[in-house]
């Protein structure tokens, strides 16, 4: 495993725009290899708990440990597929109910690829990378939240 | 020796602090009973221990300016 | 099989913008049962074919057939899964090389719904809906597209 | 009787039109004969035919005002 640090910024404060989404989406037309992109966005549920809602998710994370274990789940998922271009982006701070905390975008020359490891990588974020999201009630209290 | 630990996630509501210094720390498996005498509260709470951003697999012995992380469960996404 | 037809727009005239799939992305905030986005975007591919490159390809469609097409897998994935949303959006006429030609767009409460969904979709448009593909090569000659 | 016939992919470059008429038809099984004795290239060419918008799946009798698509391999997305 390489240990050459490609520098790829990971964490955003807040939520994650449309606006961010579709210029990294264009920044891909000059990539004419490509033939297939695979999204996945992650959006801040209003859930219910104990019949209060959910308003808001505050992410915190291990930011060194996060963004080393991206790195080696980017670089693995490189050299197993054949893979054009990869992204991922995750927010730290407060999102709000409807607003986007995790991008995931992979790109590749057929679909078959992206596909298989946009939700690979989504598995292994919620599983594999030290982020902890903090469901913040209507009431002002807060619950941890458990992933799936 | 000190060693630096990193507090994260609902053990944060219990250490009430990001961040602590252990003294008197050799061995990682000397790391829980310590906390667990200062912070009685986090024995009702599963988490996983890292070591210079990596996993604690066995016990290892510690050096002076390790990093020792305190991980429940992670829930992003 | 209902004939109730909701008026939901499949073809654009030409590529499929960053900013309309932003838009369409940004609509969604005030669904706050959806926790997921499963996203596919198809690119054109600068092919080679007989050492010609691909500049374009001219998307025509058997248009009734396919909305109606369309529908039916529609209404079925509803049926099938949990779903919050989903909207497919397809290219007529010409989409240069790294221009967007399709947009799937699948909405759910949790991630696994969504991704099995938009995979299926894209397998269904590609191969049981009316569309073909006309690849214009750089001498202004074509080639018919065939699908894998 | 008369048939609408639409052309579609690329039986467009072999019939050199998207739309036809074809007449004296009273059954689809009578389609594909009449089309390649005016249109011989199209026998090299592998593609279904539909009527009213639903694949064939078996013959039969046409009616005034009928559209038959003749639909090569589809290559959309």
């Amino acid at each position: 495993m390489t240990k050459e640090k490609r520098k790829h910024k990971v964490f955003m404060e807040g939520a994650i725009s449309p606006t961010f989404i579709a210029e990294s989406i264009a920044k891909h037309s000059s990539k004419t290899n490509i033939g297939a992109h695979a999204i996945f966005l992650g959006q801040v549920r209003e859930d219910l708990i104990n019949a209060d809602k959910v308003c808001a998710i505050e992410y915190s994370a291990y930011q060194e440990m996060a963004e080393e274990a991206l790195h080696e789940i980017r670089e693995a998922a490189f050299a197993q597929h054949n893979l054009e271009c990869m992204h991922i982006y995750h927010s730290l701070g407060e999102v709000k109910v409807g607003e986007i905390c995790l991008f995931v975008f992979v790109s590749s020359k057929h679909r078959e690829a992206s596909f298989k490891v946009c939700e690979e990588l989504v598995e292994k974020i919620k599983k594999d990378v030290p982020i902890w999201g903090k469901e913040i009630l209507q009431d002002a209290s807060h619950q941890w939240k458990i992933n799936q | 020796m000190k060693v630096r630990v990193l507090v994260f996630g609902q053990l944060k509501d219990i250490i009430e602090s990001d961040e602590l210094w252990l003294e008197g720390l050799a061995h990682s498996d000397d790391v829980l009973p310590l906390l667990q005498a200062q912070f009685p509260g986090i024995k009702n709470l599963q988490f996983k221990i890292a070591l210079n951003k990596k996993m604690i697999q066995q016990g290892v012995s510690l050096h002076e300016d390790d990093v020792i992380a305190l991980l429940p469960a992670f829930s992003g996404g």
